[in-house]
């Protein structure tokens, strides 16, 4: 009855199904089959992403959980820890992007809470075709309002996060939700099923047939009939989520569950198996327990439903009353549908028949892993040598154009749709380099970012992550928190193309690389593969996300400039390098070259000099080189104060100027301090092997560069502010 | 003209909406409704449209731009003019 | 004695937690939460409604949350002139409530809105704005999609004449602006009290605005009013938080 | 008994979706659409509920839930079921 038609419609090869045959010891019927196809895809099972993944550092002095849980757990000092993680929802909001970008917050807020900490923030990136295209207007708008109305209801704050935009996500977008959860050290749950006879309560939203196959959508190349394959598309409830959130962080906080797995991708089937396997035993479910929305379901429906907001909890039998009136006072349901037994068995009953009996471990923990083939990368279209490149007439034209592309423009548009403040901890709004939360009762705080740079990574996956790792960091040191941990979201095309492979291998030994020097694990993330559509890759984009600790937050350091006459500092040291920067994108129309080149020790240096300065209150503002290069990050130093200050900034060489001002060489840092100050702070430099010099002062209104005297720009702090900030709203507003 | 356009989920999307205010009508007495579902509706009014052209342009505004054919479903009426 | 804060907590309420930290541990006051299905208020002295998104912000902002048995409560505790607070979903239910005249749109440009605004103090002399001036311009932060205060014209002319319109959206300088009035309400108003005066709703989130570490202080400006005016009848040392004037940046 | 209940603002009150709504139709070059009205529409499964009935209990519903009447109106039919 299983033939060939019916094992591609789940994704499955010839060779999988025979070792599917070998496990559990029969042919498996189509319920079964369903299973394995959920379970064993690449979006749940990490087929050909495990070999490699195995190479990132995941061991640290923070570290409570390292990847395997829901999502990492990671000490931060006073009986806390946090939890932490991020999750891709790329397929589901190209297809709706409202409701697609809506559930990827609730899916990722569950892996959070099933842990039993409360979610204190959210960041998300995001990856769209340019704004002069209706079509991507329309996806992002859907996508930033199905986040906010979503996360803003739920009642987490999103604090930062990254919009960029580059024709290869036309047609596939890329949303990456980030969360950060805070809980008692002694309060952290684990999705394990233990204790034969313990009893599994079934909770929240009732089963559907949403999204089913999601799972493997998500794990298979889209094309023009994905039409037919849709799936029912899942509608997100942040109310009904946010009963569950209180309710399940009230059973845990009295102790009265044994284990609990948020039912995500692959719903009831990832959520029992796993369960089991974790906790080393079998489990029987009847699934007439199990709440329907829709009449006639079938198993494998019931199965395989991906419904929103649904948590399997397990529970002792003398417990059982308990954990269900406090269900019952957030008016919810929390019915048993099943029980734990010994022997490593998935036995499943509908209307009294047993429907599904398979030993847990196959499904869960023998999924096949491959060491796809891989091919070098197609190598970077090579930029036309610098001496070719004509230096623009007017670099207050390209200066305006460069702040007003996309990519670099103020992002408020998208973070005032989102509630930044909600809990009452966010010290750095977004619009600073890295979000700031403090930890109440503490003077402790938090810092996240997430940063990559996919142009980088197109060009060189390697140094593009290792990049994306160093930028995030730097982030964190601008605000002057160290970084203690890492998570990331690796978007890539069809790993069976051997160059898409390539381009992983390399991104993931970048970023082991970097995570090695920063001296950072990597405690979970997440692997979207298959980001083809009609056969076009997106650029690969390995989504970096770190969390930092700061002592005491009344150091905190903003970007703005702080008063006039202060001393304008530029720390690390600039080179002749055009590749891949935004000017050359914007300007002159070309995404070519070799990135910018990274040194990961002199990066550590830099770092740790500037938190050292910070620590000794040298530094009045600090904010990072990142796209745009000097000429951009002078400006936003202006714009982010609310007085506007320009600055007078006169640099030295016989550089190009369009490199001078636009060139995105790292390890950069703008910085000032008070003249007094400047001499200390070099002086400290200096010592710690840090080139810095002093370029300018604070004062003005423009923002002048003068090279050897000579003047190379000078704008207006007024001029260029408008063109930054109003380039995305200008997209979007509806003509009368 | 003027046409009354009714955009809802399709039966088989979950309504949370509609669950909501349900379960309200339940706590605050209403026992006898077993089931809601909410919707949009649109009134558009149009200028120099015969019927004819209606039942062209209408279905084409619903799909484009009233209702989320993935999730949605419409249904129209002309409410008066010919 | 000091006074006694209620925070009512409805399922979907978000900002609760955050009333209720600013409350105890800035205000440090004596605060209990309130839960929407009890019928006791724990003899609180001023009962504050919240901001969130209380039955998901379904059918209506605040429309279900009205009819939870506690509300019943506190309709009957305002009429005694008990001090209700409506914070943003709070105000919602106010006004869904009938407590206080009007009713809420979408904001204008049909966007959530998130962000610090500045709001002018119209009427000093309410137990809301005591520990304020006439005309001092407050930095508070909004977050609400329907927040675009609308009343018929005689409601309107009404609450003006009666002086109730108690808190209005302007630009740092204390101006009226087209552009300042970022939802749209009518007559820019962020917040009403009711013509008894001891009942107020505001869009504005004077709890996200209550410690320094988080940009502003200005929003203790409405706690301290509350405090001022229930503990000075008393015979109670003066409350810490009223002896600095609330200041702005 | 199904009954369908429509919520649309009164005609004093501004109605910003609509208006939205229109300006998109314009852009998108529906000229003939001169005026769009948005509002809700809910149908309610009413069991064990005569028509009599209905006719008390529906606009009770509706006054005092579904429409804020200082807002909006509502008007209300009976799908099927007698
Ligand atoms: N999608 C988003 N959601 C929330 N905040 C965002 C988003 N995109 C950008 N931001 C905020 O805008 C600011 C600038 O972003 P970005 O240019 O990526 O900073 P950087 O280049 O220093 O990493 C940051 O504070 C970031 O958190
Ligand atoms: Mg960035």
């Amino acid at each position: 009855m299983i033939d060939r038609s019916l094992l591609e419609r789940h994704n499955l090869t010839e060779d999988e199904y025979t070792l599917i045959v070998e496990l559990i010891g029969k042919e498996p019927n189509l319920t079964e089959l369903g299973i394995f196809s959920v379970m064993w895809s690449e979006h749940c099972g990490y087929k050909s992403s495990r070999v490699h993944l195995k190479r990132l550092p995941t061991e640290g002095r923070h570290v409570v959980q390292g990847p395997g849980e829901n999502a990492g757990v990671l000490d931060i000092g006073g009986g806390q820890v946090i939890v932490f993680k991020i999750e891709s929802h790329n397929h589901p909001s190209f297809i709706e992007p409202y409701q697609g970008a809506a559930t990827g917050v609730g899916g990722i807020l569950r892996d959070i809470f099933t842990m039993g900490a409360r979610p204190i923030a959210v960041m998300d990136s995001l990856r769209f075709g340019p704004p002069d295209d209706p079509r991507n207007r329309s996806v992002m708008g859907g996508v930033v309002s199905g986040i906010s109305g979503y996360g803003n209801a739920f009642g987490v704050p999103t604090v930062g996060g990254e919009v960029y935009f580059d024709p290869c996500y036309n047609l596939n977008p890329l949303v990456n939700v980030f969360c950060l959860g805070l809980a008692d050290k002694d309060k952290v749950f684990y999705a394990k099923a233990e204790g034969a006879g313990n009893k599994v309560l079934y909770v929240g939203a009732k089963t559907g047939r949403d999204g089913i196959h999601g799972a493997t959508m998500a794990s298979a190349e889209f094309g023009k009939d994905t039409e037919h394959k849709r799936p029912n598309v899942q509608v997100g409830d942040p109310f009904k989520e946010k009963l569950l959130l209180e309710a399940c962080l009230e059973v845990m906080d009295r102790r009265l569950i044994v284990g609990i797995q948020d039912m995500g991708a692959a719903g009831l089937t990832c959520s029992t198996t796993e369960m089991a396997a974790k906790g080393g035993m079998g489990i029987v479910v009847d699934l007439d327990k199990v709440p329907q929305r829709e009449a006639g379901m079938t198993p494998y429906e019931i199965l395989l439903s991906e419904s929103q907001e649904r948590m399997l909890l397990v529970a002792e039998p003398g417990k059982v009353a308990e954990v269900q009136a406090i269900f019952a006072k957030w008016d919810l349901d929390a019915p048993v549908i099943g029980e734990v037994v010994p022997g490593g068995r998935a036995r499943i009953t509908f209307k009294g028949q047993v429907v599904v009996d398979i030993p847990v471990d196959a499904v869960v923990n023998l999924c096949p892993a491959y060491d796809r083939p891989i091919a070098a990368p197609a190598p970077p279209p090579p930029a036309p040598a610098l001496k070719d490149l004509p230096l623009p007439a007017d670099l207050g034209e390209a200066f305006l154009a460069v702040l007003a592309s996309p990519t670099v423009a103020d992002k408020e548009w998208v973070f005032r749709q989102y509630d930044h403040m909600v809990q009452v901890n966010t010290a750095l709004l977004p619009g600073a380099d890295a979000a700031l939360l403090r930890i109440k009762g503490s003077k402790r705080a938090l810092a996240m970012t997430l940063d990559c740079n996919g142009l980088y990574t197109r060009l060189d996956p390697r140094t593009g992550a290792r990049i994306a790792v160093a930028e995030a960091c730097r982030n964190l040191a601008c605000v002057g928190a160290r970084p203690i941990g890492v998570t990331n979201c690796l978007n890539f095309g069809n790993p069976e193309k051997p160059e898409v492979m390539g381009q992983f291998e390399q991104a993931v030994t970048g970023l082991s690389e970097a995570c090695r020097t920063f001296g950072i694990p990597v405690t979970g993330g997440n692997v979207s593969f298959y980001n083809d559509t009609e056969g076009l890759s997106i650029h690969p984009t390995p989504v970096i996300g770190v969390v930092g600790l700061m002592e005491d937050i009344g150091r905190a350091v903003t970007p703005g400039f702080k008063a006039a006459g202060d001393a304008v500092v530029l720390v690390g040291e600039s080179f002749e390098e055009l590749g891949g920067t935004e000017y050359l994108k914007t300007v002159h129309g070309l995404e070519a070259g070799a990135p910018p080149a990274i040194d990961l020790e002199q990066e550590k240096r830099n770092q740790d000099f500037l938190l050292e300065a910070i620590e000794a209150r040298l530094v009045r503002s600090a904010h990072d080189l990142s796209e745009g290069g000097l000429a951009v990050a002078l400006a936003e130093s202006a714009f982010h104060d609310a007085r506007k200050r320009g600055c007078q900034v006169d640099l030295e060489g016989t550089m190009r100027a369009d490199a001078l001002l636009f060139g995105e060489s790292q390890s950069r840092v703008l910085v000032t301090c008070r003249r007094k100050d400047a001499g200390r702070l070099a002086k400290l430099a200096a010592s710690r092997g840090v080139p810095v010099r002093v370029i300018g002062r604070v004062g003005g209104a423009d923002l002048a560069v003068t090279r050897a005297g000579r003047e190379i720009l000078r704008v207006p702090v007024g001029t260029a502010y408008r063109a930054w900030k109003d380039s995305l709203p200008a997209y979007f507003k509806i003509r009368t | 003209m003027r046409v009354r356009i009714l955009v809802s989920f399709k039966d088989s999307v979950l309504d949370p909406q509609g669950q909501t205010v349900k379960n309200a009508l339940h706590t605050m007495g209403y026992a006898a409704v077993t089931d809601v579902r909410q919707g949009k509706v649109f009134e558009l009014d149009l200028e120099g449209t015969t019927r004819k052209e209606a039942e062209a342009l209408v279905p084409e505004i619903a799909r484009r731009v009233l209702a989320n054919p993935i999730i949605e479903k419409f249904a129209w009426e002309i409410l008066k003019g010919q | 004695m000091a006074m006694k804060f209620g925070v009512v907590q409805f399922p979907g309420s978000n900002c609760d937690f955050d009333t209720f930290h600013v409350l105890s541990e800035v205000m440090k006051r004596p605060t209990v939460m309130l839960w929407h299905k009890d019928h006791d208020l724990q003899g609180v002295d001023c009962v504050v409604l919240p901001g969130g998104f209380s039955y998901g912000d379904y059918l209506r902002s605040g429309a279900i949350a009205r009819f939870s048995p506690l509300m019943q409560e506190v309709k009957a505790f305002a009429r005694r002139g008990g001090r209700v607070l409506g914070i943003c979903n709070g105000f919602q239910i106010l006004l869904e409530l009938g407590l206080l005249p009007g009713a809420m749109l979408r904001n204008k440009d049909l966007k959530f809105l998130c962000q610090h605004v500045y709001v002018r103090i119209e009427n000093d002399r309410t137990d809301f704005t005591r520990a304020g001036t006439k005309g001092q311009v407050l930095r508070i932060p909004i977050a609400h999609f329907d927040g675009n205060y609308y009343a018929p014209p005689r409601v309107l002319r009404e609450l003006e004449r009666r002086e109730q319109v108690v808190f209005r959206y302007c630009d740092a300088g204390g101006e009226v602006t087209e552009a300042a009035n970022v939802n749209g309400s009518l007559n820019a108003i962020a917040g009403i009290r009711n013509e008894a005066g001891n009942v107020l709703g505001l869009m504005p989130h004077p709890e996200r605005a209550s410690e320094r570490i988080l940009g502003s202080e200005d929003g203790r400006t409405v706690f301290e009013s509350l405090i001022l005016g229930l503990e000075r009848a008393r015979p109670a040392r003066r409350p810490a938080a009223t002896r600095r004037k609330a200041r702005h940046d």
